[in-house]
């Protein structure tokens, strides 16, 4: 970025940088001496596009121990998310119009569900523990026989906490109903292999894993029964279930991205893990601060904290030039408290005083202990203005 | 940047804010409504404001304009604070539509602390 | 590409390659060096993001005489295809449910309409004359009290033919329906003036114009009643029209790329006019070619040509290393002679044996005087093996 | 290419057809189907066909599978073109499936050109 050397960037939840080498394969197949053919045509040129495509769809796949077969491209996890949750409950309906879901997803999970409200599906709305985990018990209890769909997140982006998908994926199976989960936040970050788990349907995106903006897949399941209905209708690539001409360059960027993530795995764990403990370990005596969700529950690229007598903007804005988020990004606009952190059980006070840390690849012990005298000194001025506090 | 929320104005008098703190009198205005809690006290002599501090809780508007509202009056007869309307502060601190409610807190405030300050001098003559 | 000094591509029309400054500015909102924010975010970073974003939708509303604020980002034509025609019908349903389009439209128009129609939508489809254009007459004589949108393409894919587009905007209106147009082949090749020209909706896609592969756009006519019911349900980007982390890059793509077919537009012109000149000229002496719609109602970058007695896909591979399409690149799979062709009342054979052949800035007259070798010796060795012309 | 439609040797005999031609003779078997026209003429010699040639209007295909039918027959005895089976053809030239209709077609002529073969020498001897 232009002054980049001012900035902090804790926001990798939000969006990752794209790693070079993603970078340099996808710069491969744009400009005039690539290979920027359709691949869509027939002819030579057509023919290595969809070669450079295949290539990327097996890196994909290998991450996540599936079939290529089983993966479509879509525009990233938004539209996955409305693909397999509107795509099968359309497709399904006459099995049932009963869905279920939780309270923690990301909008692009929760208004799709509410868009089927309003045609009249059924939708249960699940609310975590305290500790941001789901009952197990409170999901068996709300499967019915007309049950046809449930969705659950895999890693949850305001806090990080990592649901029990096998053992929802067990349960789903037991009933009879499809599991959709949200792995926008944990493809290529937490271990997936799809041959063992028993889930469905799986949205994924690029540009949290280091690819680019732009570009996500859906896993379809091969099994009897799971199918989704198209959103978009035209050429018929990808077997008329999402058409439009394959965006080759951002495939293989995904598909490089996918690549990388599997060789980095662990490492990239440890050096969050790292991370986030010497953040938390510089923090966590501050008083009245505390976590979202349990940390041992949370996947350790994210550390959501909320802080009592502070409020969330003036936090914000007191913390630059450090580059973090209230709430998830995508609704960072809205000046609500987040929905999430108060369905953990969170005051609206609290839940606006939240800022998530987010690390990544990049991140340097320098950045956190840079963050850490921010904060520190951010909210000890706040307090020092505060009606409360300062009194 | 053009898409900055804030203005530089807002960020000047954020980053700041010289009149932060309380006098510890008897002269303090506390109000709290649309999520905001403001509290502002004066210490006038002689019909003059002399010294005036705020504490805030609220967003970066809210602190910019309590701060602004605070620089603004020391000095000035504190009869005009009964008088005041924030109007112009949400235009020269460029105050989003939807925050207007916020800065009519403080409006409620400095008027609320004029009235202590007019009693309390009443009292003294 | 590799081995590219082998292939002759002549398949601008499927898509073309990135231009170098397109693919520059597009690198700098890329890597950890870059602005990688999400726009979403709030933060320095993120507004850094959308200063990138808004810099380039002025650009598209630049070069179409529009305001940024009638753009909607999507993954494509085929999105905006659909998004505009699904999202008007549905939205303006209690209008009247006819609809008008044309035979020879995109599969990413033809395919929404039939959609529709199994939603009891009753659609009109009328016939191109053998010229390739529209009779507005028969325009007019299918509009109706209850027809609510017409569609009707700006550039034909597979043929070049230019519809009247003013003109057909001026009917719509005095019936007081809407008018979209799939601009996807004609955006930056062709004046197009939204402030004057009376049409409601217009689908663009960057990959035809020297921009990215995997966005496009869609303009919304800032009118009362000009509206689309979303497709997509999600965070709240672009008021809520298109949810989805707004992919920067391949904005700035789209952007830049409009910026620079801005500037070279009647340069662009020129040349691909005398590039068809070239070719055309080379060719039309041998004996049973013909022009498939009228060569002057075409837009000069493509030149669509049939031939008696070659069987296509046999001429396809017998131009190698020629990369050129039979019919439209996203139908080249399937061996349907072009419904295009055939609603222009070719038969089936010839319809088979089309040749389109694209020119693109990249196109050299040396490219076209190979072409001219390759195709006259295809034909001529095809006809050879023939059993009619042999004998 | 991996995702070649045509495997090496439909290319290889699609883009030396040595056998693409007419005799001119009477020995003639002339197919039209499946939008395929193929015509199939045969010159024997004492029993062994001595030379063989088509002309076809067909896909890549079609054309390969002719010009190698054409290769394969020339030196056996004219008798065999009657048992022609195009199934082993269909394999080593990888057509696929919605394509082998096409060759079926080819299937149908060589065994017409058995059937002319054979009457004419009937009526030689
Ligand atoms: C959990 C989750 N789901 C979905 C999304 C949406 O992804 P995209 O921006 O690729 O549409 C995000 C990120 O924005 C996310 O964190
Ligand atoms: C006229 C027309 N409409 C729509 C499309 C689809 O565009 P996209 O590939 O961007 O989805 C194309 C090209 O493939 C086209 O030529």
């Amino acid at each position: 970025m232009t002054e980049r050397a001012n900035l902090v960037y804790l926001d990798y939840a939000a969006s990752t940088p794209v790693d070079p080498w993603v970078a340099e394969a996808m710069a491969a197949l744009m400009t005039a001496d690539g290979n920027y053919a359709n691949p869509s045509s027939t002819h030579i040129a057509g023919r290595r596009s969809v070669e450079h495509i295949e290539h990327a769809t097996g890196q994909l796949a290998g991450l996540l121990n599936t079939a290529p077969e089983c993966l479509i491209w879509t525009s990233g996890a938004t539209e996955s998310d409305n693909l397999a949750i509107l795509g099968a409950a359309h497709y399904r309906q006459d099995r049932g119009r009963h869905l279920v879901t939780m309270r923690t997803e990301h909008k692009a999970v929760t208004d799709p569900f509410k868009a089927l409200q309003k045609q009249s599906f059924d939708v249960t709305w699940l609310d975590p523990e305290a500790d941001g985990l789901l009952d197990l018990a409170k999901l068996k209890a709300a499967l019915r026989s007309d049950t046809q769909l449930v969705s659950i997140m895999h890693v949850n982006n305001e806090t990080g906490i990592i649901q029990d998908i096998r053992r929802i994926g067990e349960l789903c199976r037991e009933h009879g109903c499809l599991l959709h989960v949200d792995a926008a936040q944990s493809v290529g970050k937490l271990p997936i292999d799809l041959a063992t788990l028993p889930l469905d349907l799986m949205s994924m995106t690029a540009h949290k894993v280091y690819g680019p903006k732009g570009i996500g897949a859906l896993y379809i399941a091969p099994r009897p029964g799971v199918h989704v209905e198209p959103l978009l209708f035209g050429g018929g690539q990808q077997r008329k279930l999402r058409p439009g001409t394959l965006p080759a360059q951002q495939i293989v960027g995904f598909g490089a991205a996918a690549a990388i993530a599997q060789s980095r795995m662990s490492d990239d764990f440890r050096h969050l893990s790292a991370m986030r403990e010497r953040l938390w370990s510089g923090i966590r005596d501050i008083p009245g601060i505390s976590t979202n969700g349990a940390i041992e529950s949370a996947f350790p690229g994210i550390l959501n904290v909320s802080i009592e007598d502070i409020e969330g903007e003036s936090l914000l804005l007191a913390l630059e030039p450090l580059c973090v988020a209230t709430g998830s990004a995508c609704n960072s606009k809205t000046q609500e408290p987040s929905y999430v952190l108060r369905a953990l059980g969170r005051s609206d006070e609290l839940a606006q005083s939240a800022i998530r840390f987010s690390f990544g690849r990049p991140t340097r012990p320098q950045d956190i202990d840079l963050a850490i005298d921010l904060y520190r000194n951010a909210v000890a001025r706040l307090r020092g203005m505060s009606p409360e506090r300062a009194a | 940047m053009s898409n900055d929320p804030y203005s530089a104005r807002v960020r000047e008098l954020f980053d700041a804010p010289a009149h932060a703190g309380c006098l510890g009198g008897e002269l303090c205005a506390k109000v709290e409504d649309q999520g905001v809690r403001i509290c502002l006290c004066a210490e006038p002599e002689g019909g003059e404001i002399r010294r005036m501090r705020f504490l805030a809780w609220g967003c970066p508007h809210v602190i910019a304009a309590a701060e602004a509202v605070c620089a603004y009056y020391e000095g000035r007869s504190s009869a005009e604070l009964l008088d005041f309307s924030a109007l112009d502060l949400m235009q020269s601190l460029s105050v989003p539509v939807e925050k207007t409610g916020r800065i009519l807190v403080i409006e409620d405030a400095v008027r609320t602390l004029g009235g202590i300050v007019r009693d309390a001098s009443n009292l003294d003559n």
